[in-house]
């Protein structure tokens, strides 16, 4: 278990469902977004539930900060309404007797006043629901009715958000319009979220600190990097994983680019709106990290830096290798052929220079 | 307000219009309805004010419980007849009946309705309850009993005389009345009611039912009327 | 405890009540399917229509219906060219009376339920190959339960206990139209309270074994 | 047309019937929702309990009411202490007698509508703040909607009906008790054709009016 | 239009629903994988329901081969369940009254016999339903719903399949499962598909056709490779999509890797269970492509080819541009930063080496 503040999510569960049991144990950060990965059937939609008090089943303790919400040892149970918690289901969830303004309107009206209040028409627009608000939940597109479900857990004003793959039907642009507004949600508003997704992208974009869920336990937790960097997870995860680095923006360079000072050197960036001083993060995919004896010239590849070889273990494609390497503090993880790794002649201890090709800002 | 039985209704209303000339201040409403019925109601607090039964052991029994204000008042004799649509019941006899064109014959019910016993009875003297016995289909009272005759679907059926001489089924078919030598007497009796004691509009209407003009009104109407001595019994 | 005359009475009165709940299921299930899926106009005034007898005092409905199916009846002249006879005084008659009778109580459970089934499951059963008839049965009949059963319970006790229009069309024949309400009226009118309070005790009881029963078909809710 | 007695009577009776289905939604409402959603072993019995006043002849019931609420009656004495008097042959006491004998016309569509409403957007309301009667008024009530107007038709037709209660209860009082359908009985117990024929079709026209009206409540089904 | 053989399937359609209005005229090739691409709300479940017989106020013509499903010109309609297709809905939209088998069989015993037949078992085993068969859909999460529609469809022996966002609430795992099958189904039972998804790997894995919608009309219609090589299409698209090449399999390597002939050169791939000679189709990501003026030794970039530019144009950030690349008669795609592209000083017509990061085989 990892240590986070003291103000904190607890949720220690136990539920048996039908030829399935949760059973979790979890201290997660009270601010930024928790992501929760696993396969399909692992447990997410339960645990999300059981936080909200919608399982009436589920043995243990929830606390969000200083409030309990849950112990049943005690017989303690704050019953979900009065839970300040905003849920995204999986499947929408909308009134089917409501309009869409109806839908907005219903937890906005309810909403518990603690939380932060956000503007009606900003959420709207955002989420493109301007020309739908007049219509019936059942005269939209899927993806349409996820996005009502969202703003409609987001006007409630919730001090905590359960969010059940809430952009799993939504195409890439939409995603890219919605991602940054969430990114935002989580700085600027300081409520802790749970996100519930299949995207690493996703997830390694918005959240700080990364639950994994396999059969109803979990199999790791932590925050992000740190869970990230580790080679012990399936190679299937790490390999779509890749890492998260963090960095301060020294200069703001023509071209849309920003240089970063990271441990071990510095990264050039696409920019996305970050000042000069200000903290970055980035995604490194595995993929876009290649491996050289020497710094190339001549080539579009923009970030070159000098690394050791920390370990090598297996990816999930038998041609490729997984390769972790330290940048002068930042690790690094490259996904490469066997046949390259042998042809360069590396092995742990090795030097080499690590060629990044894309560095994604992730705001 | 009266509580009568449904055998009443075309007598009763002639009477009252005639009482009413008499006393135009009186607001006076009538209930038709089954005797036992009323009976059952009035023992539970009916606000009624004078209970005409079509079987005077009903009032009797009222009396009897202490919710009469007056006496029990004989006031008619009921007569049944054999009546049909379908055919000429003129002539016709109960010892007809086992004919085979009479496929249903309609009484009233022998469990409760007077008419429906008398015509039980006299069927039984005249020898010929068995053989109709499966023909026989009943009506919850005698207006029931009457419209399954009049819609055609009993060929023939023993109804109250009174009935057969109302206005809405003079017209249609013939009647046979059955010799009351056949059946108890259908003896009618009225009561004023406990609540009524101190209505002297009831008291009235009482005393109205003995004046020859109404006793007149109920002969039309096919009841025979009780010897004024049987009101000193 | 009991005459004769009161088991003939029950023996009908079940028989009835289980053919007219039956008929009524197979003859309200068509009417109320059209009444669910239908756009057309005529749909609103029809379902009124279908609730329409329930506003006529039963022994006034029991009237009519003897007028029309009696020798100068329309219905009566149609039962007699068809060779039936005429429907009065028997059992037939009182089946077809207790269906017009209780039809709203089977039709209007039952429409609401299709109503509910709603398009996606049959959608689905379409593209899975099954024609209309197919996925009527397979899909919106299941689906529809709750109100079967509904329909069934009510259609079933309601057909018990009336007796207005039995009264009327059947005549109170023992053994062929003398159902158990009758028989019950028969006493309370006789002032028999014993043997009233026995029947109508037995038919409670009966009749709460019987509900019980039908209810067990209702599907219990699903956790989530 | 119409004698001035018949106007009373159709004046009654609409109040009647109105005064009934109001209440009985008032009260069958939440004693459905418990049947819906109540995982007690009670729940059947007490479904089934409902709908057995239905079993018994209307006049029975009728009589059984009359002496519990007559002046020697559990209920009689109740109200007399309450010094509300006796409820026999009063407004309000038909108005009793008739939400007991149409009930389960009410309580069994609701149970079923609320039954339909299902999880989810309970649980939906319920994150988003609401309560539990503020989540039963702003979504199993419009959720349920089609068993309101089902059971506010069939509860509304069936009172208007219903004579053999009322005229057990009621004892015919013009102006106090004596409803519609007694008016049009007695019409056609005393031959008097024309007039029962009047009054029906009048009754007839405006139930048809009436339960148009709350089927204008039923919503259409949607596209998809 | 493109053109494609006359057996293939003819579709066009003309419906008006509420605030939108889809109008398209398509015809798609009679075998093989055909996605639906498009933002949420385009009209992609739309399309997928008329073409199903689904939407009745749908005016125009549908024909599968030479059987004519529909054409209102002429009255024509074959109802839906004449219609031998398979639908996975994208809500699932199961029998809430059937166990899983059920479910399934429901479909299976309804086989209209001219489609191919699958195997229960075999079926049930890949989507892991085994142990799910008893439960009702009520009792399943969001994704063992998904995967018991995509089951039920499969079984029923389609002549057409309608996927409509089959694995959107899938993990990548369960993906990598199923969508080696589907690629199966469509090599070996030749029947024709349409699938919605709203990722560009699945798309780019699976189709041959490619179908972008945007507000209910159609965008861009062609073979997959040819389209994905276009660069008039929405930059956001081009990105995410990079290009589809073809070779044959020459030699099979140590290191379970493939040698592979392309127009133009030689590719390094991954192997996924080819033979030499056969056919092989690979997808390279734009961000996996990057330039160099000489081709670079000592680093584990195993393909380098020699190129020409053809065109520039702008990626979705600013500080990105994409590079059409001529690679000897194959198109390549590569986004690289515009300060990249001047510090080489490219342009087209020039010269230069395009470094392969990583090449995906698509089986
Ligand atoms: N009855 C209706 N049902 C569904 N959509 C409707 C209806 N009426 C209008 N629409 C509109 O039609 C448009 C197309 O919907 P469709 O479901 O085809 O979109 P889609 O491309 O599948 O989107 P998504 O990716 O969000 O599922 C949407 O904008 C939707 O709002
Ligand atoms: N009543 C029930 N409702 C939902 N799931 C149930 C129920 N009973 C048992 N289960 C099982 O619980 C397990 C966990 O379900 P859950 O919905 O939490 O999974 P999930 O991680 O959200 O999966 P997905 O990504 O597919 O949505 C599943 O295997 C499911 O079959
Ligand atoms: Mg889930
Ligand atoms: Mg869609």
């Amino acid at each position: 278990m990892s240590t986070v503040p003291g103000d904190g999510l607890t949720v220690r569960l136990d539920l048996a469902l039908l030829g399935f049991r949760l059973d979790v144990d979890l201290l997660l950060p009270g601010a930024g977004v928790t992501a929760l990965f696993g396969p399909s059937g692992s447990g997410k939609t339960t645990c999300l539930r059981a936080i909200a008090g919608l399982e009436a089943g589920a043995a243990g303790q929830v606390r969000l900060g200083d409030r309990l919400w849950q112990d049943s040892a005690r017989g303690f149970f704050v019953p979900v309404h009065r839970r300040p918690l905003g849920y995204v289901f999986q499947d929408a969830a909308l009134f089917p007797h409501l309009s869409v303004r109806g839908n907005l309107d219903y937890g906005a009206r309810r909403a518990r006043g603690d939380g932060p209040a956000l503007a009606f028409d900003a959420i709207v627009a955002l989420l493109g629901l301007g020309p739908l608000l007049a219509r019936r939940p059942s005269h939209l597109s899927g993806g349409e009715r996820q996005r009502v479900g969202i703003a409609r857990a987001l006007l409630a004003r919730p001090r905590l958000l359960l969010l059940d793959e809430p952009l799993a039907s939504l195409d890439d642009a939409r995603k890219r319009e919605i991602l940054p507004y969430l990114e935002r949600l989580r700085d600027e508003l300081a409520i802790p979220a749970l996100y519930v997704s299949h995207s690493i992208d996703e997830v390694a974009r918005l959240a700080d600190h990364l639950v994994l869920l396999e059969h109803g336990a979990v199999v790791a937790s932590g925050p992000l990097r740190a869970t990230l960097a580790r080679t012990d997870l399936p190679p299937a995860f790490l390999e779509h994983a890749g890492v998260v680095v963090e960095g301060h923006v020294v200069r703001q360079l023509q071209d849309d680019l920003l240089l970063l000072d990271i441990a071990g050197g510095q990264l050039l960036v696409p920019a996305s709106g970050q000042a000069v001083g200000q903290v970055m993060r980035c995604r490194i995919a595995t993929g876009d990290v290649s491996l050289a004896m020497a710094p190339a010239r001549d080539t579009s590849i923009g970030n070159q830096l000098p690394v050791t070889v920390l370990q090598v273990v297996d990816a999930s494609h038998p041609a490729m290798c997984l390769v972790q390497l330290d940048a002068g503090g930042t690790r690094l993880l490259a996904q490469v052929t066997r046949r390259a790794w042998k042809r360069l002649g590396l092995a742990p201890g090795a030097s080499a220079w690590a060629q990044i090709k894309a560095v994604a800002g992730l705001g | 307000r009266i509580a009568a039985a449904a055998d009443l209704k075309f007598a009763m209303d002639d009477v009252l219009s005639e009482f009413r000339r008499s006393r135009p201040g009186a607001r006076i409403d009538v209930a038709y309805g089954s005797s036992g019925q009323f009976k059952t109601q009035i023992q539970q607090g009916a606000p009624y004010d004078l209970f005409f039964s079509a079987d005077i052991a009903f009032p009797r029994e009222l009396h009897a419980a202490g919710l009469a204000a007056s006496d029990v008042v004989p006031y008619a004799v009921g007569r049944i007849v054999l009546w049909s649509v379908r055919h000429d019941a003129r002539g016709l006899t109960l010892r007809d009946l086992p004919r085979t064109e009479f496929n249903r014959i309609a009484i009233a019910s022998t469990v409760h309705a007077p008419y429906g016993m008398r015509a039980e009875e006299a069927l039984r003297a005249a020898g010929v309850w068995s053989a109709v016995e499966p023909r026989l289909v009943y009506g919850e009272n005698i207006a029931q009993t009457a419209q399954f005759v009049q819609s055609g679907n009993a060929s023939i059926g023993i109804i109250a005389l009174s009935l057969a001489l109302s206005p809405q089924l003079r017209a249609q078919g013939g009647y046979a009345l059955i010799s009351d030598s056949l059946h108890a007497p259908l003896e009618q009796g009225f009561i004023v009611t406990r609540r009524a004691a101190r209505n002297p509009h009831a008291h009235a209407f009482a005393g109205h039912m003995q004046t020859p003009g109404a006793r007149a009104i109920m002969a039309r109407y096919g009841f025979e009327l009780p010897a004024r001595a049987d009101r000193l019994r | 405890m009991f005459s004769p005359g009161d088991i003939t009475a029950i023996l009908l009165t079940l028989k009835l009540a289980t053919v007219v709940t039956v008929l009524l299921i197979l003859l309200g299930t068509p009417l109320a399917w059209w009444l669910a899926r239908t756009r057309s106009w005529w749909k609103r005034p029809v379902a009124a229509v279908v609730a329409l007898p329930l506003v006529l005092p039963p022994t006034v409905i029991g009237f009519y219906l003897l007028v029309a199916m009696g020798p100068d009846g329309p219905l009566g002249r149609v039962t007699e060219t068809l060779g039936l006879g005429l429907l009065p005084f028997t059992f037939p008659g009182l089946v077809v009376a207790s269906l017009i009778y209780s039809m709203p109580f089977v039709i209007q459970p039952l429409h609401t339920a299709f109503e509910a089934v709603g398009d996606p499951p049959l959608e689905a059963a379409a593209t899975l190959g099954a024609g209309p008839v197919d996925r009527f049965f397979t899909v919106a009949v299941p689906l529809a339960r709750p109100g079967f059963v509904t329909g069934a319970i009510l259609g079933f006790a309601h057909t018990i206990g009336e007796f207005g229009v039995v009264l009327m069309i059947g005549g109170s024949i023992p053994g062929e139209t003398r159902v158990v309400s009758v028989q019950i009226y028969d006493h309370v009118q006789a002032f028999d309270y014993a043997r009233a309070h026995w029947l109508s005790g037995v038919l409670l009881v009966f009749a709460f074994v019987v509900l019980l029963a039908l209810y067990a078909f209702q599907p219990t809710r699903a956790r989530r």
